[in-house]
């Protein structure tokens, strides 16, 4: 058989999904579209988490709404990686998604997809938090500032839906 | 063969649209339960072995590196176990290799889901079949089974009452189960069998829930059994088999690898004549039809006898060998867990804390557990003597 | 600090998640699609072994675990429905819209089952064990479909 | 140290970086069945077949459905460990301690079907990593960038490492990448995530792989080499990269204390010989060096810049090319099995060690930024690796068992019973 009888089969598998928060991280997305972060005290071990997690894993006491603190929405960046290259192939078209999801609606459910190069993704410790929050910087004049110390603070997105992206980016001070 | 080792704890959730809880709550809530049930605590579990069905449900790949640590498997020995919808067994199955090996002493194994995190878990179940065979006109698992339904309706000459009259069963069943889903007071065969027409020949009554649940075990080893416990349930016997998709003479009506499963299990056991010696079995029955194949596949009675079995009233509460007084796979389904649930309800009933659910003395069970594309069978035999 | 009451507690995040694929035949699927393709015939392979004709080819036979690729059969495309469905289930992303029947049928000469559609006939006359042949579409791609169906046998 | 049970064959295919004439069951079935020839077993002596794959790889939920048949799964007791295949070999070695199985067939394969990325990306949670399009090449970036920080150094270690594996991946005739590289071309390579540059990373690749584990008594009959598992430890921390100490992967500290105490290791670097770890970028070598406890921490580079990780050092680590030369997700971690295996049977050939080798350490990890690890001891017999024998011998041997002759008897009822189609 010719190599080029070798047959390959193009597709894609796409899923509408509703991912449910919960409590705790309901609360924190619910936070972030007020543009606040906030944090969850543990009782047991005094330790604040920003981001939310569902529980304190060394102690492993579930955490509870009153729990919840305010944070600033600001921080120290304690790591960072600058992305310079597109890892990821072309994105995909919306009409291509959308026939493949219906009948479920591509606005109801909108196409995620990773944030175009280029970026830094940060660990950033939220002043008062004893965990770190992953996000990033964006703007060239960011990336050029940025260093392991740099403080940061956030830049929140106009339009906000309780989702990760409210809080748009962190800029260097 | 290795060490003796039993399940001390048990822990469920309850099955459905678990809206206000995300998955690692929905994961610990079923840990701690199990916890709660032997008096351990988190510190005391050594290993885990973590059990969840296909990525393509909840859109997580990995799941474990996720929800480990809200199974308390922080900065402990974890691994994943996958293996469809048989997954909840397998993970039991290896939280007992993990014991009986003599690597730890003390493991959790969890396994759950939760299927109301995608628009369609048939997108998820859809996704099993081979992409370049079978996905254009696959309907996820309902047709599948339907096919398998089918085969045996017309080889052995079972007429379409037969599946709703065993939903109708597990129906009223599940009136006793807390955790079960479909709980329809009054359900009788007429409301069975007005349901409509999904996939020839299954109706609506026919098939399973959609479910979120987890469901949590813990095995113990010998020396450390009674020091937790004085009702604790060994398991007796394990196996999990695997068959083909496209191997030469398969039929679907004929399980050949549950009964390879049974055979294996029971030899470990010492069981001679399952439909005698075992006093409840819990079978993964997500489909009707499914517990009367199954009951064939165990080995309780002869390949086409099922049905007959079903009409001499044996398998019911009343009867001399109950099958899924839970409620079984039929009443709540959230496919990762649902297999565990089966082991967990059979160790319940031989530490005889099943509740309303209990069959009075019951002192050796059965669970099973069933997944791929009809294919992949665990069996777990529990006794409450070792 | 302290507890806020007013925070909105987010109940669900919506989003669709798109993995591409390109999922790749090999050499015994892509002969058998050549094959449908350019000749409309359906072929198998045979177990070393025991000698039974699987279709579509597989690299081994599962059951005595023997290489199959000495031989390349050409087998009927009529058969046996062993088994169907009248699928009315309908949810997101369905390849295809309900109501469809599918089956699988136990093609002459073969000792395995291959799942196909079930057309060219009303949902109630469909019967298991009826005899079904395949229906080839006039504009083959070399894949599945180049079978549109297999209907009962005239 | 008692012996409980060895790995006495194995097999391969050579990696690649994506192969679309090959299907994966053709990819498997002929390598088990490699593995098997290798062995002078058949699949009749093989009692348990765990696998190892990934459905968002694959593109298939439930990914051994359709390859169960391939791998020789067919009416045996399977399961599937959905982590890399050293951990499929960890469930089998599991079972082999029981006595409930005296052998056991490991099967790992790794497609491209889609990108990497994807798969890593789906391994996110949806709330707080996944809106970020965090990957295995940004985190384990965030994660070099926290070892560079910490202890103050620059990326020339870890160009070092590449330098190193590169050299020894052009003597590997089943590697992928055999290209050797200079410090400096390492240093210019284009940068995907600072600090991890094109050449600090795996590449994409391809491959299937098959292991067999036997019984103590039973792996002595079937070779005169068998590979001693010693000891294993696995480990798992936490998820979330802003709840752990990136730095320092705790997990692995404790996986190769697991293993070090079943094996009775005190220290690792004078008890044990050499080393093949999952390196899936080169900050990660130094980092699992350290882990492993061959150096102290923050002091891995030593190993690289004082020559002792070379395949003529006196501890080589990844004298095979490790990942850097070839990375088949779900198959990488139990090549490193396969190739200690071959180091201390004295098959590796051309990249064979030349001093004389007794134990080695086997490291594979998972999840992002070393989350999971699993680290196995291999050893072989105190006397030197004997010629193979002749492979009928061999299989005469196992026959005598009854093993195979059973299992052929209880076959034949199980298809009997089924009952004619139509």
């Amino acid at each position: 058989m010719d190599s080029n009888q070798y047959r390959v089969l193009e597709g894609n598998i796409s899923v509408p999904y509703r991912w449910t928060p919960g409590d705790i991280y309901g609360r924190f997305l619910g936070g972030l579209k007020e543009k606040k972060i906030l944090g969850f005290r543990c009782p047991e071990c005094k330790k604040v988490y920003a981001p939310a997690t569902d529980i304190c894993t060394a102690c492993y006491y579930g955490f509870k709404p009153e729990d919840q603190v305010e944070l600033p929405d600001a921080g120290v960046v304690k790591s960072f990686t600058v992305v310079r290259a597109n890892l990821w192939p072309p994105k995909p078209d919306p009409e291509v998604v959308a026939k493949a999801i219906a009948p479920t609606k591509l606005e109801d459910h909108p196409l995620l997809w990773p944030p175009a190069p280029p970026y830094a993704l940060v660990s950033v410790k939220i002043e008062g938090a004893d965990t770190e929050f992953i996000h990033m910087v964006k703007g060239e004049r960011n990336l050029g500032k940025l260093k392991v110390g740099s403080k940061v603070k956030a830049v929140w997105a106009e339009q906000r839906e309780g989702y990760l992206l409210d809080l748009d980016h962190f800029e260097v001070a | 063969m290795g060490r003796r080792v039993a399940v001390v704890g048990v822990g469920m959730t309850e099955n459905k649209s678990h809206w206000d809880c995300s998955m690692p709550a929905l994961y610990r809530l079923a840990v701690t339960r199990a916890l709660a049930d032997c008096g351990l605590t988190h510190k005391d579990i050594q290993a885990v072995s973590f059990g969840q069905s296909p990525e393509y449900f909840e859109g997580i790949n990995h799941p474990e590196k996720w929800l480990a640590e809200a199974c308390g498997g922080y900065l402990k020995p974890v691994f994943r176990i996958h293996t469809g919808g048989t997954v909840g067994g397998s993970a039991a199955i290896g939280g007992y290799y993990l014991v009986a090996s003599g690597m730890f002493d003390v493991v959790l194994a969890v396994s759950g889901n939760k299927l109301n995190e995608t628009a369609s878990a048939q997108i998820g179940l859809g996704t099993v079949y081979d992409p370049i065979i079978g996905r254009q006109f696959n309907t996820g698992a309902p047709s599948a089974v339907a096919l398998q339904s089918l085969r045996y309706m017309s080889k052995y000459g079972y007429n379409e009452d037969y599946g709703i009259r065993a939903a109708v069963q597990n129906r009223q069943n599940a009136m006793n189960n807390p955790y079960a889903q479909l709980k329809i007071p009054g359900y009788n065969f007429e409301m069975a069998k007005s349901t409509p027409m999904l996939c020839y020949p299954l109706r609506l009554a026919d098939m399973c829930p959609t479910s979120d649940a987890a469901c949590a075990m813990i095995f113990v080893a010998e020396d450390r059994v009674r020091k937790i416990t004085d009702r604790p349930a060994w398991v007796r016997g394990t196996a999990a088999t695997a068959a083909g998709v496209y191997y030469a003479d398969r039929d679907w009506a004929v399980p050949i690898e549950l009964r390879k499963a049974a055979e294996i299990a029971y030899k470990q056991a010492g069981i001679k004549d399952p439909l005698k010696e075992l006093d409840v079995v819990e079978l993964y029955n997500a489909f009707s039809w499914q517990e009367l194949v199954w009951y064939e596949g165990i080995g309780l009675c002869d390949w086409g006898e099922g049905g007959k079995l079903f009409d001499k009233g044996i398998t019911a509460m009343t009867g001399s060998l109950p099958s899924n007084p839970s409620g079984g796979t039929l009443c709540a389904n959230s496919i990762g867990a649902a297999a565990m649930f089966r082991k967990a309800e059979a160790a319940l009933q031989v530490m005889g804390k099943a509740g309303a659910r209990q069959v009075q003395g019951a002192k050796l069970s059965l669970g099973h557990g069933w997944g791929g594309a009809i294919q992949f069978h665990t069996i777990m035999v529990f006794g409450s003597e070792k | 600090m302290g507890v806020n009451k007013m925070t909105e507690i987010i109940k669900s995040v919506k989003r669709t998640n798109y993995v591409p694929y390109r999922w790749v035949y090999g050499r015994d699927l892509s002969r058998f699609f050549l094959e449908t393709k350019n000749n409309q015939k359906l072929y198998g392979v045979r177990c070393t072994k025991c000698q039974k004709v699987l279709v579509p080819p597989a690299e081994v036979c599962g059951v005595c675990f023997a290489p199959t690729y000495k031989e390349w059969i050409p087998v009927s495309d009529h058969g046996v429905l062993n088994t169907y469905t009248v699928v009315n289930l309908s949810f997101p992303g369905q390849p295809t819209n309900p109501p469809y029947a599918y089956g699988l049928v136990h093609l002459d000469g073969t000792d395995n089952l291959f799942s196909h559609m079930i057309g060219e006939v009303e949902f109630d006359k469909i019967k298991p064990n009826m005899r079904v042949q395949a229906v080839w579409n006039p504009d083959p791609k070399g894949d599945l479909f180049d079978i549109k169906y297999f209907k009962p046998e005239e | 140290m008692e012996r409980k049970a060895a790995i006495v064959g194995w097999a391969q295919s050579p990696i690649v970086e994506r192969d679309e004439r090959i299907h994966k069951t053709e990819m498997i079935g002929r390598t088990v069945q490699a593995a098997l020839d290798k062995s002078g077993l058949s699949i009749g002596d093989i009692d348990t077949v765990i696998s190892a794959s990934c459905d968002t790889m694959d593109g298939a939920s439930i990914s051994n459905v359709f390859v169960v048949e391939s791998m020789g799964g067919f009416m045996k007791e399977e399961s599937k460990v959905e982590e890399d295949g050293a951990y499929a070999a960890l469930y089998a070695y599991l079972r082999l301690l029981t006595g409930h199985h005296k052998t056991a067939l490991i099967v790992a394969h790794g497609r491209v079907d889609t990108p990497p990325q994807f798969y890593s990306w789906m391994m996110t949670d949806p709330f707080l990593l996944r809106p970020l399009g965090v990957e295995m090449v940004s985190a384990f970036a965030l994660q070099a960038n926290s070892y560079l920080s910490r202890y103050n150094l620059d990326e020339r270690p870890a160009a070092k490492v590449v330098v190193k594996n590169r050299a020894n991946g052009v003597r590997n005739p089943n590697t992928q990448v055999r290209i050797p590289i200079s410090e400096a071309e390492v240093l210019k390579s284009p940068v995907l995530a600072s600090p991890i540059k094109l050449a600090d990373a795996s590449p994409r690749s391809e491959a299937a792989c098959a292991l067999i584990l036997a019984n103590g008594d039973l792996a002595r009959k079937i070779t005169p080499n068998p590979v001693w598992i010693e000891g294993v430890g696995y480990n798992h921390d936490l998820y979330y990269l802003g709840h752990r100490d990136l730095a320092r992967p705790e997990s692995l500290a404790r996986a190769a204390r697991m293993a070090y105490a079943q094996a009775g290791i005190r220290n690792p670097r004078k008890e044990t010989d050499f080393a093949e770890v999952y390196e899936p970028f080169s900050f990660s070598e130094l980092m699992i060096c350290e882990g492993l406890g061959l150096a102290e921490a923050g002091e891995g580079r030593k190993l690289v810049e004082k020559g002792i990780a070379n395949l003529d050092g006196a501890y080589p680590v990844n004298a095979s090319g490790g990942a850097l030369c070839g990375n088949p997700i779900f198959v990488a971690g139990l090549l490193r099995m396969v190739e200690a295996a071959r180091q201390l049977t004295g098959q590796a050939g051309e990249y064979q060690i030349k001093k004389d080798i007794r134990r080695g350490l086997v490291h594979a990890t998972s999840g992002f930024c070393l989350q999971s690890n699993i680290v196995y001891v291999l050893g072989r017999d105190e006397a030197k690796p004997k010629p193979v024998q002749a492979r009928k011998q061999v299989k005469d041997k196992v026959k005598k068992t009854g093993k195979a002759a059973k299992k052929a008897a209880s076959r034949k009822p199980v298809r009997k019973k089924k009952a004619g189609r139509k």
